[in-house]
């Protein structure tokens, strides 16, 4: 690849919106192989964002634990379909923010009920699996919401790039 | 999305396993399958070898999970090694790395 | 996650066709990053056909090489917008086929004059890189097909899983 | 995602440059970066060690292209080392493979 040459057909003819530049958008079904593409996009997005190791590693946790749940608990392991979008958002105030949707065709949940419980502490007897997707999602992402639609359900994991709070927020 | 295990026996009723790759809800049953015939009664010490893991998931700590009750009801030890830093993170930020036996060298303190 | 537990929320209401589970549709844009994304997403689609190692990097190499032409010459190395697609097709006669699809908004090309020279021998003063990136993907693909539509390109890879022809085909 | 590139100076003019990662359009602006810089009149051997390489597209290719065209011009020795076997596939399948020097094993024959 010479990417350095002029081309002459070189004319955009669908230029992108400036908003979309830094969107990725993909429709997958929930074979649990698809985590493999999930953790690609989030590497791409969280390098686009400047995070460190340790803080992609966490939200490619999170996206992966929301996956699972939809694979497992929505489509109760049957391929199912699901859109998830990314993009990374620049607010006025200069903080940057990492937006992560997903968008599923299950049955609606009611989530009300669910301990997110961000303070419960694990104590020794309490070390079954049951309940440590959610509590993994909600120490890491800023922003979880739920929205339940007329045919399924809508998940948004919100993180607020740290560093960039470092660098001094005004 | 490779997940490698391999068993090694220690010596009599001490197992050890060297893990490799990624443990998500695609590979975890892997680890499961490798790790559940290994609870038993004749083994009285499980140690994982983690370092070649890059990432876990909460798929792969419930797998481990199990091993930490079989120990619990057999009076074995179930003992992680040499987790990388992202791995110990995920287990900081589930509370379970005060739950677990976690050594850092690989089996040095041997029964 | 516990994903051997039945959940009563398990009837999905939207359940895909069966042509559907094996496909995966990635809307991207042309920026150079998104390689990794595509690269995860034959990855997944390989291990799906059982590839061998060596098959899963050849194509990847060619989905890479195609993406790259055009976001250097199609895009002249501008964010565009890109849809790809890939789906496994089992034939008829017992063969599985791994089809990739992009679909660009760049100027429509005209590849009548393309030297695909599957068998032109570079010789030792022929190595300029241009044109290269073209001859990979001829000497890996089993059809490389392009239609130049009205806003727009579609290019579609076909690599046929050469293990199946070796385990037998009628 | 990533590539890093090391150079070490292996004696006078002389020079090892270990690259490990994946060169493809997004990572070998990095690779032809680093390379730029040693072709030239000073410099008469440089070795490339491609061990730690798990991938390399035809933008990865052109790039070590212009370390051949300069040892063409200048009279020296530009080797590529220690490729993977999937790595070696693509030079052949690009027909390169007898056209650049490759060494498997790292600067054993120096002049
Ligand atoms: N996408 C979902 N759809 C329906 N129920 C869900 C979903 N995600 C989570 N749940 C419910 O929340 C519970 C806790 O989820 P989680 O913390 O991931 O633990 P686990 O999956 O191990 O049960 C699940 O057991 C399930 O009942
Ligand atoms: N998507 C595309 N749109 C327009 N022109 C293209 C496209 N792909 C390839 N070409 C043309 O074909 C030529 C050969 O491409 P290639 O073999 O990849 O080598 P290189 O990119 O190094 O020139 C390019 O130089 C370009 O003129």
């Amino acid at each position: 690849m010479d990417c350095n040459s002029d081309s002459n057909n070189a004319r955009n003819k669908q230029p992108l919106k400036r908003n979309q530049v830094d969107q990725l958008n993909f429709q997958l079904n929930t074979q649990p192989d698809c985590v493999h593409i999930l953790r690609a996009m989030v590497e791409v997005m969280a390098a686009r964002s400047n995070l460190t190791d340790m803080e992609t590693n966490r939200v490619a946790l999170a996206v992966d634990e929301l996956f699972a749940n939809i694979t497992c608990h929505g489509y109760n392991n049957k391929p199912g379909s699901v859109t998830f979008e990314s993009h990374l958002q620049h607010n006025e105030d200069g903080l940057q923010e990492l937006h992560f949707t997903f968008r599923d065709y299950a049955p609606t949940v009611n989530i009300s009920h669910w301990n997110c419980g961000k303070s419960k502490p694990c104590h020794d007897l309490d070390i079954t699996p049951g309940g440590l997707g959610i509590r993994l999602i909600h120490s890491i992402m800023d922003v979880v919401q739920h929205e339940a639609l007329h045919d399924g359900n809508q998940w948004t994991l919100i993180y607020v790039c740290k560093h960039a709070i470092k660098r001094g927020r005004p | 999305m490779k997940l490698d295990v391999t068993m090694e026996h220690q010596s009599a009723g001490v197992i050890n396993l060297v893990v490799v790759g990624v443990v998500n809800i695609h590979t975890s049953p892997r680890l499961r399958d490798a790790l559940k015939p290994l609870l038993t009664e004749q083994n009285k010490e499980v140690h994982i070898d983690l370092a070649g893991v890059s990432f876990m998931d909460s798929s792969g700590i419930a797998t481990l999970v199990e091993g930490l009750q079989w120990a619990r009801q057999s009076g074995g030890r179930f003992v992680l090694h040499k987790l990388q830093a992202v791995v110990l993170d995920v287990f900081m930020l589930a509370k379970l790395d005060t739950v677990f036996e976690i050594a850092q060298p690989l089996i040095e303190d041997k029964a």
